[in-house]
């Protein structure tokens, strides 16, 4: 008998509940075409541990690694070795440098994750007074294109009113994003609304509101974890808010790497496989000197839906 | 009359022994557990995964341990050095790399010596809240010349035949990076155990005032090793560079408590006085075949690290008890003998 | 209250006693008696086992033999909590305090006041039973005083009172005089008369014999953890004693100094240091054995700490050999052939966990290489003469340093030093709580080292050595030099007078 | 004495000088810093940490450290959350406000009081743990906590299998539990302040409590007057773990949330929090009101610097600031000991 297809599945940091719904989608793959999959992430998000993970599994000689990196630039040496051993490369969630993967899976495009966050703040606090914006790190490279495309976003004329004070860094530690949400609420009295493009941020942030009195006085949307915001929506000191759904990014992610595995596609621009449920997929340029695919929009979460939601990721 | 059993806690009580046990102990569970991936070919090339970036930071931290002292910056020093070089090599439009190198290694031994100077000029203080402090100085200085960027594009030789290169020898592929830290072993274990100057470094970290009594440069001593740990910290932050081809401030963050973890595992006591630089090879390599070992095994970060401090506990906890033992026997025999005196 | 005659009740007696530590026999079948209301002084050679028989009758040590008869009942002293409550005191020879804490806690540490049976410590009631306590000592320390601020003296005076302050029925003072002055001294010898004629027994240890015999009523010998023997004190004579405690007879004690004074090597020229001493001007010669003695505290240590490099004097000049010198620290002095025999043998002298060999080397190492490496037989070799030339005591160079006595390890410390081709030696207290043997021994090392040429500088508190041994001596009161005397001119009254504080009430600041 | 030589020997008139400085002078820059309300929030935020620098304070006085306490404070904080998430349950209650009916969904689970003593008794074990490493198992106190910490993150990650506790898995009293005020004051500040008294009492009144500082000041000393060292040792850790599992269910409570990596990094700013409170490291001295008004001292810093409105290169200059105010907070202490030390040299009459 032929041996099985391994995936090595590597996130970015191991007890992650967002990504044990990544493992998910890999294991819903993984019924259907048949193939192994093993999965692990750091204890600590660091680059290093991942180096480590993925040295791991060119010991282990998987058939292709699946990987949401912690530094775009600095697994592309190790994943460039593992290539250069037949493994084929696939990130997703958050991408590699092109020169270290064959293909990467995007959730969603950044420009529009961007975008619905500042309309949705917009909508709520009626297009008019101060918003800021609550991030990770100032070195997280998706957070930055995000919070770019929001700029860019919000010099549209129906923003005129709508003025962005500060951009704050909670460090992704929940501890530190509550201090600087609140530190936002006592400097500048006049907030309207927040953006929190971050899950950690976003529930801190909704902490802090409902701490301080402030529900409903400041709106705050962003992007969050359902199982996390639940009660938040549910009493409405975030309205909404947005994320993908990781079980389909890891689903998606897990059907690349097969295709590429199988040879049915190379990762070029203009190649199409076949995604399962979600249906076909076409390979498109990424701009970066590598490609991509994408998986679809965010999703948008409220009041009414969460419920469906908060006991899945 | 000695009897056999009383030799074993003796024979324990060295380290060596006890880690070299450990070490073939772990093999030997490991390769029967996976005996496709987990061989000593395979082995040989996780060694630059887990042994030579913590390996070389972890021969600095063995100074500055045997002093008694402890450095929390070194982690922070290695990402700032490393970050000096990427800067001013600008991917090969800046300074030429061989200057580029200089200028890191410099840039560690500053660190270094800003260190050893406030440890010296406030002994009130624990070096512990020094370079506690400076951690955070360093690392925010290697945050303020690189932002949020990563400086890379390193010549191939560096983040490819230095990285990842082989060299096949007597048939065995070893990593190119193995043989630097391995070529470093002997000649550091002659100077700091049979030359006088690491004499001194036993000698200041056992009784700093006797020392300086009998006529050592104490304080000298003390920077030195700081420096010393800075230049390792650099050239650990340099091998860390070339495996992941880039630098960005953050690299290399808790290493520090792992070159802290190798030190102690291979013999050094936070105490002061006490080191082995055989020791600390034995240590990295027990760890690289148990990281390695469990890594295949369970795919999980916190077991690893779970196992670490347990092996960490055990290996200065079992040579106290059966020195304790030990003790309880010799006085028991003694005891013994006087009773039928 | 009458004076209880000794002789009457025994409250202690000690059979057959025997403590072995991993690889020594610290007490080998010992036997001790003690009578109500008696001094009885124990005196042995450094290593005798004085303090561990001490630790042993405290509950600090397990004796792995013997039995212990307290007042007729057999006791198992199980801990030391159960020899307190058994009232015995003690007071230990290295000072057992607690540097952080008041002088008031140091005393009620674990005798805490409390009101009654109530678990809550009462602070008023302790500060004012340690001034009282204090104040019946004659002193006036203050009971918030931080006990680490004090001086020596003063820091033995709290733990004199700690152990009154037990009104324990047996008191034990290992060396309490050692670090007092003469003066002190005898306020304690009062203490401890009156405290006998109260019906307290008090077991005395002592390398001075001027204490035994001030004080004693009866003396028991101990050598190498052995009992020799016990005898009333009126029935002895110094050189008995010592014959039984070193075991054989010691012609000479103070050996006669033969070496001729030659030319200048050392010039210290009026030194200062802010708050430790003022205006301290001498001059040593080669072969010539100069004194620096005065009340403890008077500032001798400091300044030798200060000439040898330790230290740095603020203003002031120091010529050694003709030149100019300023030392930074110790291991310049040596390199230019000052030595320093430090204070504190255990903390400032010795590699405590290190080996015999490698502590007598320490300080020379660069002599024992062989093509730039250590060379281990070099080492043995070297440090080998060095023990036959002290007549260390110790099974091999090998043992490490804690395990030997404080004699010998004073020895090795004097070793390491002779290693390094000084020419000036400065000793600060050679032979504070050395024995007789190893004392005379050291005199003897300090003859040959003047007749070599060698200037030796001896801080010294004690008068008969200084009496003995010195050409000349320097004596200080209060950081400032009081007097020069030569040796015509010596006289125990002179010396003493010189270093008496002017005033009384700055003799007890001070 | 003048009164500016007495502020400068009583240390801790000296910090309670440096935390108004601090305050005025972020308060400069942004007036919401020093208003009351802020304050209060501050005192409340800083609770945790004063806590933990309570505990630390016990262990430090015997000569040891713990750098486990953040693992600690994970696993007590994870193994009350699974218990509380096991159990939830939710009550509807209907209310009729003018004849609209409403439900009201309260989570109850296991009782708070049981959860917390839980939590504390978690963290006790493992205090003890390491107590029984240090003061029996003579292995050095860095050494044992830092491999503890290791352990007791892996413990958390195991019984936790990788899944965080959310704010839909607690239990209304539990949420709420930290978001009391009462007299204006947080609920976690009255907790701080019962815990503040309760171990001003322990170490000042109560003779096992003033033993800590006779271990620490000298060791053999302590023993040779029978007191058990290795017991005086093996009780600072437990109370350091007790309090280190208190302060996780306060900070799991604050935040919500409770993952297996809970408040990685925190005991490093304990420990800072103890050393500028003027805590010796090792051993025998320090106290108990140095270290509340240390712990505050870094509170003022934390909460000061995301008030201060920085602009440009505003993270890295946070974090420089932060190390910064730490070490010249030591190093002024340094000094003031020194210059304290120079006058008593002068004030002897030679
Ligand atoms: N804790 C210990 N462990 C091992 N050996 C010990 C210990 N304490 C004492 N010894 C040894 O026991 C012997 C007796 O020592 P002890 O301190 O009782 O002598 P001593 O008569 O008091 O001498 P000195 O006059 O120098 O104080 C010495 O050889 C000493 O090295
Ligand atoms: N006037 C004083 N008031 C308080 N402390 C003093 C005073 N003078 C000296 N001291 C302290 O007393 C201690 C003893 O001083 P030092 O060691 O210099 O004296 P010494 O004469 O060498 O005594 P020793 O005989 O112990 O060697 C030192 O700690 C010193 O700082
Ligand atoms: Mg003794
Ligand atoms: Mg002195």
């Amino acid at each position: 008998a032929e041996e099985p297809i391994t995936i090595g599945v590597v996130y970015k940091q191991s007890g992650n509940p967002f990504f044990e719904a990544g493992v998910r989608g890999f294991d819903e793959a993984s019924k259907e075409l048949g193939f192994t999959f093993i999965h692990n992430g750091p204890a600590d998000s660091s680059n290093e541990g991942q180096i480590q993970i993925i040295e791991g599994y060119i010991q282990q000689e998987v058939d292709a690694i699946a990987i949401s990196a912690n530094d775009a630039a600095g697994v592309v040496s190790v994943l460039q070795t593992a290539m250069d051993k037949g493994i084929k490369v696939v990130s997703w969630d958050s991408k590699v440098e092109a020169a270290g993967r064959n293909l990467n899976v995007d959730p969603s495009v950044a420009q529009n994750i961007g975008r619905v966050q500042v309309e949705e703040i917009a909508k709520q606090i009626g297009y008019e007074g101060q918003i800021a914006i609550l991030s990770a790190a100032a070195t997280h490279d998706n957070q930055n294109t995000w919070i770019a495309y929001m700029k860019e976003e919000l010099e549209k004329p129906e923003y005129d009113k709508i003025e962005l004070v500060t951009v704050v860094y909670g460090d992704d530690l929940t501890d530190k994003s509550y201090q600087e949400m609140q530190g936002l609420i006592n400097s500048y009295p006049d907030l309207k609304g927040v953006i929190s493009p971050t899950t950690v941020g976003v529930a801190a942030a909704a902490v802090a509101i409902k701490d301080m009195g402030m529900s409903g006085k400041i709106k705050l949307t962003g992007l969050g974890l359902p199982s996390e915001m639940a009660d938040h929506l549910a009493d409405g000191t975030c309205e909404a808010m947005f994320l993908w759904n990781p079980i389909d990014l890891g689903y998606a992610a897990a059907y690349a790497s097969i295709a590429m595995v199988k040879g049915d596609i190379t990762g070029a621009v203009g190649e199409k496989f076949d995604a399962g449920r979600l249906g076909e997929r076409e390979i498109m340029d990424a701009g970066d000197g590598g490609t991509f695919i994408l998986v679809g929009d965010p999703f948008r979460f409220t009041g009414e839906n969460i419920d469906d939601w908060k006991n899945v990721y | 009359m000695v009897r056999f059993t009383d030799k074993i806690p003796a024979f324990f009580k060295r380290r060596e022994w006890l880690l070299f046990g450990l070490i073939v102990l772990t093999f030997l569970f490991f390769n029967v557990q996976e005996p496709n991936n987990y061989t000593l070919v395979k082995l040989l090339n996780q060694t630059r995964v887990y042994m030579v970036d913590v390996g070389f930071m972890a021969l600095g931290m063995l100074l500055v341990l045997i002093l008694g002292d402890i450095d929390i910056s070194v982690a922070a020093i290695a990402a700032l050095s490393a970050t000096v070089m990427g800067v001013t090599y600008k991917a090969g439009q800046g300074l030429p790399f061989g200057i580029s190198i200089v200028l890191m290694l410099v840039t560690g031994v500053l660190c270094g010596l800003v260190n050893g100077l406030l440890v010296i000029r406030f002994k009130e203080l624990f070096p512990m809240i020094i370079t506690l402090a400076t951690q955070t100085l360093y690392r925010g200085i290697a945050y303020i010349i690189l932002k949020d960027q990563s400086a890379g594009s390193f010549p191939t030789w560096f983040s490819k035949d230095l990285g990842y290169g082989l060299v096949n020898i007597f048939g065995l592929d070893v990593p190119v990076m193995l043989l630097c830290l391995l070529a470093v072993f002997p000649l550091y274990h002659l100077w700091l155990h049979h030359t006088v100057s690491g004499h001194r470094y036993f000698a200041t970290g056992t009784n700093l005032t006797a020392s300086r009594f009998s006529g050592i440069h104490t304080d000298k001593i003390k920077l030195s090793a700081f420096m010393l740990n800075g230049l390792f910290a650099a050239i650990a932050g340099f091998f860390l560079t070339s495996r992941t081809g880039s630098v960005k401030y953050t690299i290399g963050t808790g290493f520090e408590m792992q070159a802290i973890a190798v030190a102690v595992l291979g013999g050094a006591s936070t105490s002061g006085g006490k080191g082995s630089v055989v020791g600390l090879l034995l240590a990295l390599v027990l760890l690289t075949a148990l990281k390695n070992g469990l890594m295949l095994l369970y795919n999980d970060a916190f077991i690893l690290n779970l196992s670490v401090g347990l092996l960490l506990i055990l290996v200065v906890l079992i040579p106290n008890l059966l020195g304790m033992l030990n003790k309880y026997r010799t006085v028991r025999r003694q005891r013994l003998e006087l009773a039928k005196t | 209250m009458s004076k209880s005659t000794p002789g009457q009740e025994l409250m202690l007696n000690i059979d057959g006693v025997s403590k072995i530590f991993p690889g020594i026999k610290a007490l080998d079948d010992v036997h001790f008696t003690l009578k109500k209301g008696e001094i009885h002084a124990l005196i042995g050679e450094n290593g005798a086992g004085k303090s561990t028989f001490i630790k042993v009758l405290t509950g600090v040590h397990q004796p792995d033999s013997g039995t212990l008869t307290l007042k007729g009942r057999s006791i198992v002293m199980s801990d030391p909590l159960v020899a307190q409550r058994h009232g015995i005191a003690a007071i230990y020879q290295h000072l057992a305090a607690y540097p952080h804490l008041s002088v008031a806690e140091n005393i009620f540490m674990c005798n805490e006041q409390r009101a009654g049976q109530s678990p809550v410590i009462s602070w008023k009631q302790t500060h004012r039973k340690a001034r009282e306590l204090l104040d019946s000592l004659g002193s006036t320390i203050s009971t918030s005083a931080i006990m680490g601020e004090l001086s020596v003296a003063q820091q033995q005076i709290v733990e004199i009172a700690k152990a009154l302050s037990q009104e324990a029925d047996i008191l034990i003072m290992d060396e309490p005089t050692a670090a007092l002055s003469k003066k002190e001294s005898e306020e304690l010898y009062a203490i401890a008369r009156r405290l006998r004629d109260k019906g307290t027994s008090i077991i005395l240890i002592s390398h001075r014999f001027e204490d035994v015999y001030s004080l004693a009523d009866r003396v028991t010998v101990l050598r190498d953890g052995r009992y020799i023997g016990t005898w009333d004190i009126q029935d002895t004579d110094e050189g008995m004693l010592v014959n039984h405690m070193v075991g054989r007879s010691i012609d000479q004690f103070f050996p006669q100094k033969t070496a001729p004074i030659g030319e200048e090597l050392l010039k210290v020229d009026s030194i200062s240091r802010l708050g430790h001493f003022k205006d301290v001007s001498f001059t040593l010669h080669a072969g010539e054995i100069l004194g620096l003695t005065g009340l403890v505290g008077a500032g001798r240590t400091e300044v030798v700490e200060a000439i040898c490099g330790v230290t740095k004097p603020d203003s002031g000049s120091v010529t050694l050999l003709g030149r100019d010198v300023h030392f930074n620290r110790p291991g310049q002095a040596l390199a230019e052939g000052l030595a320093l025999l430090p204070e504190d043998r255990q903390k400032q002298g010795l590699l405590l966990p290190w080996s015999i060999e490698d502590n007598i080397t320490l300080s020379n190492l660069k002599t024992c290489r062989s093509h730039r490496f250590i060379s281990r037989k070099t080492i043995q070799d070297k440090a080998e003469q060095t023990i036959k030339r002290l007549n260390i005591k110790a099974r091999s160079g090998k043992d490490t340093a804690d395990s030997l006595s404080g004699g010998n390890q004073q020895k090795v410390v004097l070793g390491k030093l002779l290693d390094a081709n000084a020419r000036v030696m400065v000793m600060d207290e050679p032979t504070k709580g050395v024995d007789v043997g190893s004392k005379a021994a050291i005199y003897q090392i300090m003859c040959e080292l003047a007749l070599q040429g060698f200037g030796i500088l001896m801080v010294s508190s004690e008068m008969p050595e200084v009496l003995a041994m010195c050409d000349r001596a320097v004596v200080m009161r209060q950081g400032r030099v009081s007097a020069i005397i030569d040796r015509a001119d010596f006289s125990p009254e002179g010396i003493l007078k010189a270093g008496m504080p002017l005033t009384k009430e700055a003799e007890v600041s001070a | 004495m003048s009164f500016l030589k007495k502020l400068v020997r009583n240390r801790e008139a000296g910090l309670t000088l440096v935390i108004i400085l601090l305050v005025l002078l972020v308060g400069l820059r942004n007036p919401a810093f020093a208003s009351l309300s802020n304050l209060q929030f501050i005192l409340g935020d800083t609770s945790i940490m004063i806590i933990l620098a309570l505990g630390m304070l016990c262990v430090l006085l015997v000569g040891s450290i713990d750098i486990s306490i953040s693992a600690i404070m994970a696993l007590s904080a994870m193994t009350a959350g699974i218990l509380m998430k096991n159990n939830l349950g939710l009550v509807e209650t209907t209310t009729l406000v003018e004849g609209v009916e409403t439900a009201l969904a309260i989570k109850t689970s296991t009782p708070l009081i049981v959860l917390i003593l839980l939590a504390m008794g978690v963290g006790a074990a493992c205090g003890l743990v390491n107590g029984l490493l240090i003061a029996y198992g003579k292995v050095l106190p860095i050494v044992a906590t830092l491999g503890l910490q290791y352990i007791i993150y892996g413990l958390s990650h195991l019984v936790s299998s990788g899944q965080a506790i959310y704010r839909k898995d607690m239990s209304e009293s539990f949420i709420q539990f930290t978001r009391h005020n009462l007299l204006g004051f947080n609920s976690k500040v009255w907790i701080m302040l019962g815990t503040f008294l309760l171990l001003y009492f322990f170490i000042t009144y109560l003779r096992s409590g003033r033993r800590l500082y006779a271990v620490g000041s000298n060791r053999e000393a302590a023993q040779m007057s029978g007191i058990d060292t290795k017991r005086t040792t093996l009780m600072a850790h437990v109370i350091m773990g007790a309090l280190a599992g208190l302060a996780g269910m306060l900070y799991a409570s604050h935040d919500n949330k409770v993952t297996q990596d809970m408040a990685m990094g925190y005991e490093m700013y304990v420990i800072a929090a103890c050393v500028i409170g003027g805590v010796s490291v090792t051993g025998g001295f320090g106290k108990i009101l140095g270290v509340l008004l240390g712990a505050l001292a870094i509170g003022v810093i934390n909460n000061g610097l995301t008030m201060l409105r920085l602009t440009g290169n505003s993270e890295f200059w946070k974090k420089a600031i932060q190390g910064a105010v730490i070490l010249i907070a030591v190093v002024t202490n340094v000094y003031i000991k020194r210059g304290h030390e120079k006058r008593v040299l002068r004030e002897r009459r030679l």
